[in-house]
């Protein structure tokens, strides 16, 4: 059990417990910052991988920009009261049982997968700098770089046409 | 790779046109323009003349399939915007954009016809789905297009949670994203892979709207803005077909027999759910939306068999359903009652539109002579060459009997049922780009070598 | 050209041509034109055969081929006529008696409006075309031709006064009781198909080594089934009394002297199956027998004068199938002969009757009609006749055939007596009650009592001389070696059997023994009848009034069995069986998208619940339940 | 080139037809062109009868291996001389029903002309397919256009119903399209189609659905009363008296050269079928009171022997049923022609409210007589020659051990069918007048002269049949010859 | 570390997101929900980007880089999807005045 198993751990065990917190947190503002907190740990995850230039995409983009945004509209709509009305009870039983239900088939049908011995190679590796991605992301894949650009385009056009006031 | 720049092109184009031209004739005009050059370089790429050469690493692979799916699209769009674009005026304020976004989700149609590479299939979705999230809340003051909008955007993104998921098995189990590797170059047997495959199966059925994964269609289809349901019940929908055929012909190929059954049965259950419900349907606009969902289940017949004859027949399937689909909609467009009442009498009111529907119509319903015949008969061609699964065709063809069921109530209606008639205003170019449809209808029901001809030539 | 009797396809075309004339120019023409023509199409065409009769006595026999009826693969029908002794015979009898009775009607049916009356001339040229193709056809086929043709005209003649109800259904009664018989002939016309590949008489008659002996007796009792129902015989005979609703010479020409004796010429042509299958020749003899006896017993108690002669003709035929059931097929032809002179006369002189008193057919109120002077002698004569009292015709033919009886089964032999007893029996009850005593109709009726214009008396006296001396043709060689000439004459077609002769001593006493038993029987007729008063009948008398109760145990058993499964497969069957069933199909589909569409909740999360339901149920059919 | 005009034919004047803007002069023009169609159909028979003149053939969806391909071999020619001929007859003696929107009425009959040309002369499978189509659709416009009350629904259930069947046969084509050697829906690639045993049984069954329902054989018959009663009386006329004879000349020429040993091996249920549909039918229509109903389900037991005689596999048997289909036609056509003239002029088909009709219109009476007896079979009429060879078809078979019950059971129908059919005559013509009948009717020019063709064909064909048998007897041999499952069992 | 505890992991936070989706209301929460699947999946992907390149570094230098890119991708089409998404339900929210999601049934059957 080396620091690197030990920190993996840790921080699985927190990644799911805040997943679980997201998910049954009554108040949507603490289900945010739960997220918030998800991401923080997947984040030490990407440390973990050393996929640097995610991690830090990670938390600028998805923890900074994203989840803001998210609090900011949940505070527009004043919904930081525990007032979501809960579903009916069986059917979030359902609900429940249906995602174990998937899990457990998951883990059932991928638990003896040819490659489970193989290694993620943790710590060391540079494919995760920014250099090695940067000079990939703009000499092989900028075709889909440049295709993401309409991508946001079109999301920019589509936010304008819903969002402005007729 | 003509038309993917020149749409994003227009995309933008059109974006700007939104705030520079006043006039919504000219906007509309310019779209038809632009779309009608979209076409010609299209057909310009067929006959070899690429304007661009841009390396895309193997990402994109304009194939005569592709070019040829495109051409259909692009011709289909046009008709629809020869017939329904003066109606998304009355959508709402934002008409330069509408064309914008429409124009984006060509661009993600050529993408996803093309793709070798599951990034790009990944990008090809969103870039079709997002636009269309906006287009069916683009009414924002009636609820139940907020409402679909709502449904269809978190549908959606579940969706793409799968996709993205199955991606990764994917990835996991090969190594590699593009499409035309995966096989050679990693266990394509394995568990992780097969999970994969099936999370991949589960989205794009449910971007194609196969039970049961189909929910959002109805209620999506019912609450858009009429104008955009014709363009995303057809032309989307195709897009999303010619994305699942070839991502199972060059991803999935050749580990047929492990998925050929669990698409046989997404297929019946399709038939099954999208022809017997529409039979109880009051609207004719949530029956089509229903019609919709059985018309994909014929056309999964081609995923599931995935032969030569497949491909041709998706092909001659695509442009029949989206040809008869767009005109039905271009009728209903300009109908205020959608129920199956409302066209009581319809004939008397207006005849030339009555008998273009009814061609429609039973072309939908695969009648003779009509496209829609010839199109079934190759996806049943198809699916019994297979050898396999011989009741999946009989059940296939039940449907298709049941199908008749609610075609014909608008017939019925139409012609035998006594009423005074919506009163309609109709132009005369309307009129003649309703002809001029049917016509191709009739036309490719009778020669379908007219269309079919381009694959090989 | 190669045979003189090539020809002999002018004796059907005439009346053919006669219906045509009549049939069309019904409109036009006028009732004495109708009557030259309707007539004297049938007179040329019984000069023609007289004709052929003597080509035929000259040993002139003929099989004249026109053209190909039918011919499928191997099937050849010719359209073919064939005349040998047997049919010049019967043509003899059907353009003869045929013309009287045309002769007859022109009289008879005189107050019928010209275009009616051009309506029954064409029918009853139709029916002697049709007679004439039965008994001319020189295969099976073109025999049933006319088989259902002279059906066809009969239908047509009963219910000539078509706005009368009960005649139409009594037409309809007769054409299909017909029709179980002829399904019966058409079988075995089958069956002889099959065997000999075509039905030529003369190539059945020459293969018949082709058939085993199971085939010759079901051809046969098929055929029979066809003769019982044309011929009016156990159990098909009800259609015959009925037939009485139209017009009198209808009656006698049709329903007494020409087509119900299709039957015995059709097995008399056909001798040699029959003669090939004993069984079926008791079948026959033995329905014939039980039919004789059974109408006999009910014209014991019939009113209507018309009914007694029909119920008369009915026991007659069953004589004649009793001489072709032993064997005696010269016999029964020859009571066909003899038979369609006095029935006719007897039905003919009825009609005088009903003529005189303004269309009255109960014998209840007739009586004393002796004044009727040629009318009742004529009438007589036919009651003498049929009878069986020596020497008039039907002495020789039923002796004949009491003779062959006797040889082939006493038993047989004695209810045959009984049955020639009855007969004398109630017809001399049916003559008492006419002709003698005082008149019982209404006073306006006697007024009018008058004797028949020319044209009905003259054919009456005709008929009468040939009721009379019809026998000579058929003296039975105890009294006159040779006298049988009417069996010598038919001996080409009908091989005469080589029997037990029967010693003239038995011959001679059995002959006397019948005639004193008939002579017995008129005379018990005349002394019970004699002061004849009307009383309703009871026990056994009201059973035979009512015709022993046959009409409604047919009724009973059959019509109406059938009319309630017809019922119940029309509405149980049919409208909620088969039908319910079909639209069950649809109203399922129905049902089903109205179940379906609750699957559709218009709640996101239960979508997402139901897709990640099956995403599982997939899951599970791929990774653990496939292999 | 003539099969191909007996399609282009109406097909054109049905069309062109839609845009005649004056309602009067649709009726001759339908008239001129449905004589066109009868004279080609006459040359065909007579003048023009070489192979070069009969046949046609020109490639259609290459890479489907389909080609335009049609001929009129014995069968066609009788089927089409009967189309034609039905045609003008319809026309003619309803020259003076009036239809709303004339023009669209008429065009659709001719293009259901077109269609069933189609039918009768498709050498070609997925050819045959689509005429089989093209010819229900303008039915289905007709009946629900120009039908009775419930015509709607009436009209839909027959829809669906027949589309249900030929769905079933587009599948059976397809199958049998891919077994054959090199992929061609030409008819003769699919006679020489290799289909095992088992293939075959099933196969069998789901195109004998599609042409039982059309005929239509017992109990797929429901859709029949309904439609006949429903719809107007002309289309009534072609569907009965020409589209019916669709399904036969299917089971003919599709189903039994493709499917012998199916045939063989299905035979006896099959016929059994169809005679229990005869016996069933005659029996109901014992009971019917609606005209129309009657001779509905009189033609129900009259298509039961067909298919019986069929399934005989005997030559006689063939050529009764290829001779009797031209018989039915007309003679049906004559009985609802009358029926025609019924409904009009009393305003009621009910046999309950007539009566008497003899005596006001004693030519209508002689015409109506005549041509119910050819109908029940009487000698020296049509009828009886079809039914005769038929019968003796039936009873000469030798594929099957029961030709003795199956001839006696049917034969039982020529009893029901003359009491249904002169219960019929003796109830609406005879007896006495009853007010609705005295008006009475005198039959117009064009009625009589459509009356006096179909009786002339009762009368030519009962007695001279020869001419029809010529025609039918090489199709008839080649069909059996393909069939003759002796060669099978000789391994 | 083997990459099986990696699937797993990611595969328990993928079955948490659609959990959440099944079990909540309010639209935004689901769709957070959704926004963790998503992170579930470029979790994945990165250590199978850090497997594979593992298992071919020695003849592909870059092998595996395509994974992170895709994670780059993704979180670029998430951010798109956020901003309209997040635009939708604010309309919604114009509208009705609420983000729950059961009011969302005009549209059923």
């Amino acid at each position: 059990m080396n620091i690197t198993q030990i920190l993996f751990w840790f921080l699985s065990a927190l990644t799911v417990f805040s997943a679980l917190m997201v998910v049954v947190s009554k108040n949507p503002v603490f289900s945010v910052l739960w997220l918030i907190f998800t991401f923080f740990c997947i984040s030490g995850h990407y440390i973990l991988l050393n996929a640097q230039f995610l991690f830090i995409v990670n938390i600028i983009v998805y923890a900074g920009a994203i989840m803001v945004l998210f609090l900011f509209v949940i505070m527009l709509m004043n919904l930081n009261k525990s007032s979501e009305p809960k579903k009916h009870r069986w059917l979030r039983m359902a609900g429940v049982v249906a995602g174990g239900c998937l899990l457990l088939v998951f883990v059932a049908a991928l638990k003896n997968i040819d490659i489970k011995k193989q290694i993620a190679e943790t710590n060391t590796g540079d494919i995760g700098l920014i250099q090695n991605l940067g000079k990939a992301l703009f000499s092989d894949y900028v075709v889909p770089f440049e295709i993401s650009s309409i991508l946001f385009l079109s999301a920019m056009v589509g936010a304008v046409v819903i969002g402005k006031k007729e | 790779m003509n038309a993917l720049l020149l749409t994003a092109v227009l995309g933008v184009v059109m974006m700007f046109s939104s705030f520079l031209l006043s006039k919504k004739s000219i906007i509309r005009n310019l779209a038809i323009l632009g779309l009608a050059s979209v076409l010609v370089v299209n057909i310009l790429e067929m006959s070899g003349i690429i304007f661009f050469k841009i390396d895309t690493k193997g990402m994109i692979f304009f194939d005569r399939f592709a070019l040829l799916f495109n051409t259909i699209v692009f011709a289909s769009t046009l008709i629809y915007f020869l017939l329904s674009s003066r109606d998304m005026e009355k959508v709402g304020t934002n008409y330069g954009e509408y064309f914008a976004l429409i124009f984006f989700i060509l661009c993600g149609i050529t993408l996803s016809s093309s793709f070798r590479s599951l990034l790009i299939l990944f990008l090809g979705i969103e870039i079709i789905s997002i636009p269309l999230y906006i287009l069916t809340g683009s009414d924002k003051k009636n609820l139940k297009s907020n409402e679909a909008s709502l449904k269809y955007f978190l549908l959606g993104a579940f969706s793409t949670g799968l996709m993205l998921m199955g991606i990764a098995l994917i990835y996991g189990s090969t190594g590699t994203f593009s499409t035309v590797d995966a096989t050679t170059s990693g266990s394509p047997t394995s568990a992780l892979f097969i999970a994969g495959m099936l999370l991949l199966m589960f989205s794009m059925a449910f971007k194609v709207s196969a039970a049961p994964f189909h929910f959002w269609t109805p209620d999506v289809y019912d609450g858009a803005p009429t104008v955009f349901t014709s363009f995303m019940a057809t032309i989307v929908k195709v897009a999303a077909f010619i994305a699942f055929i070839r991502l199972f012909s060059d991803e999935f190929g050749n580990i047929q027999p492990r998925w050929q059954l669990l698409i046989a049965l997404i297929t019946a259950v399709t038939l099954f759910i999208g022809n017997i419900t529409a039979v109880f349907q009051q609207s004719v606009k949530r029956m089509l939306a229903y019609s919709s969902i059985s018309q994909a289940g014929f056309m999964m017949m081609a995923i599931y068999a995935m032969n030569a004859d497949a491909k041709e027949g998706l092909l001659l399937y695509s442009a029949a359903y989206c040809l008869a689909t767009i005109g039905i909609f271009a009728v209903l467009i300009k109908l205020k009652d959608y129920s199956f009442e409302g066209f009581n009498a319809f004939s008397k009111q207006q005849p030339l539109l009555a008998a273009t529907t009814t061609i429609f119509l039973l072309s939908l319903a695969g009648i003779p002579l009509t496209a829609g015949f010839l199109s079934k008969f190759y996806m049943l061609r198809a699916a019994a060459m297979t050898g396999k699964y011989l009741w999946l065709v009989i059940f296939a063809v039940l449907m298709a009997v049941v199908s008749i069921y609610y075609y014909f109530r608008v017939i019925q209606a139409m012609y035998f049922k006594e009423g005074n008639g919506q009163t309609v205003e109709a132009s005369i170019g309307f009129k003649w780009s309703l002809i001029l449809l049917a016509a191709i209808i009739i036309i490719l029901g009778i020669f379908p070598n007219l269309l079919i001809y381009w694959l090989y030539f | 050209m190669n045979n003189v009797l090539q020809i002999v396809w002018l004796i059907p075309f005439l009346p053919l041509l006669g219906f045509l004339i009549n049939g069309l120019g019904r409109k036009i023409l006028s009732k004495s034109l109708i009557s030259v023509v309707g007539c004297g199409v049938v007179l040329v065409s019984f000069l023609i055969s007289i004709w052929v009769f003597l080509q035929v006595k000259n040993g002139n026999v003929h099989v004249a081929n026109y053209f190909d009826f039918i011919s499928v693969h191997s099937l050849r029908v010719p359209f073919a006529f064939q005349i040998d002794q047997l049919s010049a015979i019967f043509l003899l009898i059907i353009t003869g008696v045929g013309f009287l009775i045309h002769v007859y009607s022109t009289s008879y049916m005189h107050e019928e409006a010209t275009e009616h009356f051009g309506r029954y001339f064409s029918y009853l040229n139709l029916f002697i075309f049709s007679m004439l193709l039965l008994v001319m056809g020189a295969n099976y086929i073109i025999m049933f031709i006319g088989w259902e043709g002279v059906g066809l005209c009969s239908y047509l003649l009963i219910g000539y006064w078509f706005k009368n109800t009960e005649y139409n259904k009594a037409a309809n009664k007769a054409f299909v009781m017909n029709r179980i018989g002829d399904l019966g002939f058409l079988i075995a016309i089958f069956w002889i198909i099959s065997k000999t590949g075509n039905t030529n008489f003369s190539d059945v008659f020459s293969t018949t080594s082709n058939f085993t002996s199971a085939d010759i007796t079901a051809i046969t009792l098929l055929l029979f089934v066809g003769a019982t129902g044309k011929s009016a015989q156990i159990p098909l005979y009800t259609w015959l009394p009925d037939a009485m609703a139209g017009p009198t010479p209808v009656s006698a020409l049709i329903h007494a002297a020409t087509m119900v004796t299709a039957g015995i010429y059709m097995i008399a042509r056909s001798n040699a199956l029959y003669s090939l299958s004993p069984l079926s020749q008791n079948v026959v003899a033995i329905v014939g027998l039980a039919t004789a006896i059974l109408a006999a017993t009910i014209a014991l108690k019939q009113n209507d004068i018309k009914k007694v002669l029909a119920y008369s003709t009915v026991s007659q035929l069953g004589y004649m199938f009793l001489a072709l059931g032993v064997g005696a097929y010269s016999a029964g032809v020859f009571h066909v002969m003899t038979h369609a002179f006095f029935k006719a006369l007897l039905f003919l002189a009825a009609g005088s009757v009903i003529h005189a008193i303004g269309g009255e057919q109960d014998i209840r109120k007739m009586g004393g009609l002796n004044k009727l002077k040629i009318t009742s002698i004529t009438f007589l004569i036919g009651c003498i006749a049929i009878s069986g009292v020596p020497p008039f015709s039907g002495f020789f033919s039923k002796d004949a055939i009491l003779l062959a009886a006797y040889e082939h089964n006493k038993i047989l032999y004695a209810v045959a007596l009984f049955g020639a007893m009855l007969t004398a029996y109630y017809m001399f009850r049916l003559f008492v009650i006419t002709f003698t005593g005082k008149f019982r109709g209404m006073e306006e009726q006697e007024q009018h009592l008058h004797e028949s214009p020319a044209p009905i008396t003259i054919v009456l006296i005709i008929l009468a001389i040939l009721s009379v001396i019809g026998g000579i043709v058929g003296i039975p060689d105890v009294f006159m070696k040779g006298g049988d000439k009417l069996t010598q004459f038919l001996s080409p077609v009908i091989p005469v059997k080589e029997g037990i002769a029967i010693s003239s001593s038995t011959e001679l006493s059995l002959m006397a023994l019948s005639t004193v038993l008939v002579l017995g029987a008129i005379i018990a007729a005349w002394l019970r009848f004699r002061k004849y008063n009307f009383q309703p009948s009871k026990g056994i008398g009201k059973i035979l009034e009512n015709k022993w109760y046959v009409d409604e145990f047919y009724d009973a058993i059959i019509v109406r069995p059938l009319s309630k499964l017809s019922e119940i497969l029309d509405e149980a069957l049919e409208k909620s069986g088969i039908d319910a069933l079909v639209n069950g199909v649809g109203k399922a589909v129905q049902y089903g998208g109205r179940q379906l569409r609750w699957l559709q909740s218009g709640q996101v999360g239960s979508y997402i619940l139901l897709m990640v339901v099956s995403m599982v149920l997939f899951f599970v059919l791929q990774f653990f339940l496939r292999k | 080139m003539i099969p191909v005009l007996l399609i282009v034919i109406p097909l054109f004047g049905g069309l062109a037809s839609f845009f005649l803007k004056n309602e009067k002069a649709v009726r001759p023009w339908a008239l001129f062109f449905s004589f066109s169609t009868l004279a080609f159909s006459i040359l065909g028979l007579t003048i023009l009868k070489n192979n070069s003149w009969l046949q046609y053939q020109v490639s259609w969806i290459s890479n489907l291996n389909t080609s335009f391909s049609v001929k009129l071999d014995g069968m066609g020619q009788i089927l089409c001389l009967l189309n034609a001929v039905a045609y003008p007859l319809v026309f003619i003696s309803t020259w003076k029903t009036n239809y709303k929107k004339a023009n669209n009425f008429f065009a659709l009959m001719l293009l259901m002309q077109a269609g069933l040309m189609g039918v009768f002369v498709a050498m070609d499978a997925l050819l045959f397919y689509f005429f089989w189509e093209l010819a229900l659709i303008p039915a289905y416009f007709l009946c629900s256009q120009w039908g009775g009350e419930r015509r709607i629904a009436v009209t839909f259930k027959f829809f669906i119903y027949t589309f249900t069947g030929s769905i079933l046969m587009l599948v059976a084509i397809i199958y049998i399209y891919l077994q054959t050697s090199n992929h061609s829906f030409d008819i003769s690639a699919f006679y020489n189609a290799t289909i095992n045993d088992k293939s075959q049984g099933w196969l069998f069954w789901l195109m004998f659905v599609a042409f039982a329902i059309k005929m239509p054989i017992w109990p797929l018959h429901t859709w029949q009363p309904d439609t006949y009663e429903q719809s107007p009386t002309a289309v009534t006329m072609i569907l009965s008296g020409v589209m019916v004879k669709m399904g036969v000349l299917g089971m003919i020429r599709w189903l039994m050269p493709v499917f012998p040993l199916a045939f063989y091996q299905w035979g006896d249920r099959v016929t059994w079928l169809s005679i229990i549909g005869m016996v069933y039918a005659s029996l109901i229509a014992i009971r019917q009171n609606d005209l129309k109903r009657l001779v509905a389900y009189s033609s129900i037991a009259h298509i039961g022997l067909m298919c019986a005689a069929l399934f005989a596999e005997t030559q006689s048997g063939m050529q009764g049923v290829m001779i009797q289909m031209f018989n039915h036609g007309i003679n049906i056509i004559g009985l609802w022609i009358i029926i025609e003239f019924i409904e009009r002029e009393f305003g009621t088909r009910k046999i309950s409210d007539l009566g008497g009709l003899a005596q006001q219109s004693p030519a209508m009476a002689f015409l109506l007589v005549v041509v119910a007896l050819a109908n029940i079979g009487l000698p020296l009429t049509n009828g009886f020659i079809g039914e005769f060879l038929m019968f003796n078809g039936i009873f000469a078979s030798t594929v099957t051990k029961f030709y003795l019950p199956f001839t006696a059971v049917a034969g039982i129908t020529i009893i029901f069918a003359a009491v249904y059919m002169l219960n019929m005559i003796r109830k609406v013509f005879y007896g006495e007048t009853n007010s609705l009948a005295a008006a009475g009717y005198s039959l117009r020019v064009n009625e009589k002269m459509a009356l006096a063709i179909i009786v002339v064909f009762v009368f030519v064909i009962g007695l001279y049949p020869k001419i029809f048998l010529n025609i039918t007897q090489e199709t008839s041999e080649f069909i059996l010859q393909k069939v003759d499952v002796s060669k099978f069992f000789k391994r | 570390m083997p990459i099986n505890y990696y699937i797993f992991l990611s595969i328990t936070l993928f079955v948490i997101g659609i959990v959440g989706v099944l079990t909540r209301r309010n639209a935004i929460i689901i769709f957070m929900c959704i926004e963790l699947m998503l992170n579930a999946v470029n979790l994945l992907l990165v250590a199978f980007s850090k497997m594979h390149h593992l298992a071919k570094a020695a003849t592909d230098a870059t092998a595996g880089i395509d994974g992170q890119l895709f994670v780059f991708f993704i979180m670029v089409v998430a951010a798109a999807e956020v901003s309209v998404g997040l635009a939708i339900i604010v309309m919604m929210y114009r509208n009705i005045h609420s983000v729950d999601v059961n009011f969302l049934n005009r549209l059923k059957h």
